[in-house]
């Protein structure tokens, strides 16, 4: 495999065996999403997908939609959460950072003023999952231009699509790990091992796997056949579920049983 | 040539497009060749045709108002009757031709978002008729305010999926209906109900409903001035207009002003809204400086959707239509005073268009005509037009 | 010649007649003559033709119920989808037939009794459209019950008059319109709603309705072996009989049985009534051993009359129509049936031919044919068929 | 004026100036009923109409129907108001009776076997409101056998029809003062006077006027135009208000205040 120049600005230390957790920007507040993503820098991430709060999410399921109202509420926006970054950075997270939003906050802002916005803020990546490869070239030149890698994505209805995906695939490419929404999924259909082989096949960047992966198990499974694994829904539960020890407890005590659920669902 | 438009990326210009998730690319492209293969099957279209004669009520009627011309002492005023087809509005057109082509690509389960309930019921019945599974996706809001289509569609079997998400109205049923397609798209066909959605919906639903303007193409048996109809998502009125596109003849699209422009409750997407994606198609869309999607409002159900389809927001910028729009107030106006003048009650969402033609045909003279689009009959309304209508106002 | 009825007496066979007041012999005598006058006026059928094509939606569908007969595996069903007819029944036919008179004749006034509503809707439906003023005599209990067609009645302008006296349903309200009528008589048309009342009305509604039959026989591709009609006064069975009367089909005709036939609560009339005279015309109907009428019982109101036209009852007597009765039950399972296998809701009253076919279709062979007329839509019932259909009701 | 034989089988004294109340019979109670007959013939009644309840009296205005209601509610029918003509007679009522009723109920009697029942019970004449000449060939001879008076109605629409139906009239023709239905009329319209010259021109019998008369005025109108007046509206009135009297009193206190409202309604 012939490797890219700039996999994520060089910040990216390994090319397997990738942690890529999801969290909302925003949620339920800016501070709690800073401390979060800490945590989870500690606990191996090796990529974070910061996603931005939309009001139509459509390719996500119950979780994350509640998330993105919890911090739309809080006032997050795409800017907000773009602006958010250096905070991360100045915090002590060395990791690439994705932006991940809809693409209609990204039309709004403005293709030219965005891209600059993702550079000055320091952002690595960005992925936007309602803009297939066909709408995509425009953001796909400015990106390229600043360095930033526009993240693709294939699913298991993809096929001839693949390889065209896959080949133009930046920093890492994005399989979707069998139909539907963002959301947990009880068992791995079989037929995802041997979507990822062929998805392996055509890509020249690392292929990690999301949409479902909930359990240990699953990770296991995706460190053996994958290159890496995005953990989105189930991460946002175990916020949720820190926000509740916080409750009861002190904000150290929340976090610390984030850490401890975050290490469990990932240890290899 | 607007006629020729979307182009292969499914645009209208700027608009249209495909703005999906990468697991709905390869489904749509599924669609599309299969729409291609079947408007060109002999067999296809005739199926279409003879379940729109012998179902649906084809052709309806072009109403001459003769009583409200008068009134008017204006332009002649014919009206496209799509009350009178089968389970009341325009909207069964759509359905027809899409759950056929459904049933051609083998798909035997159907899944349709609906607001009001028409396009439900619309889709429900053809499902039935069809032998087809049907789910509907309807917000929790609509189905507490639209008790009676939620039972209409339930007696024709379909099942209705609440959808709690958002604020529980159509463009939250919309969204829930795309996951669930999402989720089942090997075997689920997704039967969208009106212009909007990802390309090829925006030009497959045009395909099933130029049937309004074609019929009136060939009814008119004068020359036509200006022609009017109601846009929600924009399906009865790309309709009627399509086959007009490219003959001297103005055409008028009347969006829901609600309780004016200039409040917050409208849902005047084109006068009001700017160019953004929503449900898969960028257009025209009411959104907020962040590009959060913002709730409509209109009094008519089929209007009150943030969106547009994509081949208005580009005759809208085009010019070629001209878009009004028409407060809650002038639509009660107009509904009641069609039920007067023609003994005809008409949905509140085709009310909008009338107010419009009613405003324009009295400056017109005598020797112009003027074609109204009556999308839908007013049976579904009857709630909201006794909660509006007092015992005076019905003097 | 039973095509050849009535007599010029206004009898068919036995019955018939006109029973009324001598004040309105000579009113009768002038409709009479009005009506024969304008049947042969070449204008009056163009004008009459063109409102039912160009207003009301004719010709209505002959729709082939594929999946029924399919589900029953015997003879071919047809339905006459008089659901789509403007309004939603059939009853229009009738009203523009005689509002159309009324205006020939100078009488700018009309009158009309309803029961359920469907009748006063088609009559203040066609006085908004020619421009006639309208009155319709509703009972008070039927004025409670129909809340929603009432509404409709004066949205399109007529006014609605309760009538407190009897029971306050459709027989009351019928007399007490022959009572206005007696009043008025000099400048007030009465548009009877069935195929009831002195001569000439039934002979009248019959000519307005016909086109029902003479349509299906046209539309029919091949021989048809039964068809089915409900009977309330009977126009709608009248109307589709009347062309097939001396053909070789066997014509059924299905009245309610209510809660039974061998319980008090009925609408059966032939079945169970004996002869009498009702609203001017001697018939069959319900009524006690001093003949006092008695008050009928149905589910739907359309049928929940205690007489029936004179044609019908010579019909019966001459046995060249069969008479069936249905009861609520089956008529609602057959709502249900006929939903879920071909996305048609018809109206209660519908159903019950829908009910009787169902029976017999399954017993007939694949080679034998029968035909439906579908009265109406069920929208105006979709109240009751919600009381009546529970949750599990609909799985 | 050629004049019938058997004019009411003799019991009509007079040709002019007939007075012919309607009362319902069984209204409230059949007892009742005869204690008003006689105090009608007191007050001079020619003739007395005695009206069988029915369910739909579709000639009737609001006040008969509520009589007819109440008389229904106790139990009265066609053959009962028949058999309660012995009854009369026995109690001294010695003018012409005339059963009033509509025409379901005599065919579910039988034509035959009714018109047996009014020679029987002694009854001279019949009116059948819903029964126009057309209709009535069958009765028409069948009490002209028994010497039965069919009465017959003219009414203001009649016009060329009152030629035919005056010359076979018999008993008296009954004049329908106007349009509409039985009930009191304020005025008499300025055609009605013309109209009954019209039909005394034709009638070989005595022409009695009534639908709406309800004031001694119009009574004095009649006695100087017609050659009799019918009321009935206006009785069934007063009956209500006799009973009204009765409650506050005793019976004859209201049968006194009958005869009184009575008296001044038809004075010369
Ligand atoms: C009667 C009627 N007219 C118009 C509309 C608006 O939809 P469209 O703009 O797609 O025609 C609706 C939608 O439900 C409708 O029911
Ligand atoms: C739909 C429908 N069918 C049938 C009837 C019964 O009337 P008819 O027997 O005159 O057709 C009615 C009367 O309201 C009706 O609404």
């Amino acid at each position: 495999m012939m490797k890219q120049q700039t996999l994520f600005q060089g910040k990216l230390t390994k090319q397997k065996d990738l942690f890529i957790p999801f969290i909302v920007a925003g949620d339920p507040h800016p501070d709690k999403t800073i401390q979060y993503a800490l945590r989870l820098q500690e606990a191996g991430a090796d990529v974070l997908e910061l996603g931005v709060p939309y009001s139509d999410p459509l390719a996500d399921g119950p979780v994350i939609q509640k998330a993105a109202r919890r911090a739309l509420d809080a006032g997050m926006s795409l800017r907000k959460a773009v602006e958010m970054v250096p905070e991360l950075r100045k915090a002590g997270l060395n990791i690439p950072v994705v932006i991940f939003t809809y693409y209609n906050p990204v039309l709004q802002y403005g293709h030219e003023a965005f891209i600059d916005a993702l550079e000055e803020n320091g952002v690595e990546g960005l992925l936007i999952p309602d803009l297939p490869l066909e709408e995509s070239e425009d953001l796909n030149e400015r990106t390229k231009e600043k360095d930033i890698e526009l993240i693709s994505l294939v699913a298991p209805t993809s096929e001839e699509r693949i390889k065209r995906i896959a080949e133009q695939a930046r920093g890492f490419l994005y399989c979707v790990s069998s139909l539907g929404v963002t959301g947990e999924r009880k068992e791995m259909a079989p037929e995802t091992l041997s979507f990822i082989e062929k998805v392996k096949e055509h890509s020249s960047v690392p292929v990690a796997v999301g949409f479902g992966i909930s359990s240990n198990d699953q990770v296991q499974l995706m460190r053996k056949h994958a290159d890496g694994f995005i953990i989105g829904s189930k991460i946002v539960k175990l916020i949720e579920s820190s926000l509740e020890v916080e409750k009861s407890g002190d904000e150290q005590e929340g976090l610390r049983h984030f850490s401890d659920e975050v290490n469990e669902l990932v240890q290899a | 040539m607007l006629t020729s438009m979307p182009n292969h990326k499914g645009r209208y210009g700027d608009f249209g497009g495909k703005y999906v998730p990468e697991t709905l690319m390869a489904p749509l492209e599924e669609l599309e060749s299969a729409l291609d293969e079947a408007m060109q099957d002999e067999d296809f279209l005739k199926q279409y045709n003879e379940e729109l004669k012998e179902y649906a009520g084809r052709p309806t009627p072009l109403t001459y108002a003769d009583k409200l011309t008068k009134e008017l002492g204006g332009a002649e005023i014919y009206l496209k009757r799509e009350d009178l087809l089968h389970t009341g509005a325009h909207k069964l057109n759509n359905a027809i031709g899409q759950a056929l082509l459904a049933k051609r690509m083998g798909k035997d389960k159907i899944i349709a978002e609906t607001g009001a309930g028409q396009h439900g019921v619309a889709s429900a019945t053809v499902a039935a008729k069809l032998g087809l599974s049907c789910k509907v996706f309807m917000g929790e809001e609509d189905i507490r305010r639209q008790e009676l289509n939620v039972f209409r569609m339930k007696l024709l079997g379909a099942e209705v999926i609440s959808v709690s998400s958002g604020n529980g109205t159509l463009k939250d049923a919309t969204n829930e209906a795309i996951r669930y397609w999402v989720a089942n798209c090997e075997d689920h066909f997704y039967l969208i109900g009106s212009v909007v959605g990802p390309h090829p919906y925006p030009r497959m639903v045009r395909n099933f409903q130029r049937i309004i303007g074609d019929e009136t193409k060939e009814q008119m048996t004068r020359d036509i001035d200006r022609i009017y109809a109601c846009v929600g998502g924009g399906s009865n009125a790309i309709g009627m207009f399509y086959p007009f596109l490219e003959d001297e003849v103005e055409l008028v699209g009347i969006e829901a002003a609600g309780k004016g422009v200039d409040t917050p409750e409208h849902a005047a997407t084109l006068t009001k809204g700017t160019p953004g994606v929503i449900h898969g198609s960028l257009t025209y869309l009411m959104q907020d400086e962040n590009g959060q999607i913002v709730e409509p409002y209109s009094i008519s159900a089929g209007l009150d959707y943030p969106g547009i389809g994509p081949e208005h927001a580009n005759l809208f910028k085009t010019k070629r239509v001209r878009y009004e729009s028409i407060t809650d107030d002038e639509a009660l106006d107009a509904v009641k005073r069609m039920s007067r003048a023609e003994g005809i009650i008409p949905a509140i969402e085709s009310a909008h268009a009338i107010a419009q033609a009613i405003k324009e045909a009295k400056e017109m003279s005598k020797d112009q005509a003027i074609v109204i689009n009556v999308s839908g009959r007013g049976d579904k309304d009857m709630a909201t037009l006794m909660e509006h209508f007092t015992e005076e106002g019905l003097q």
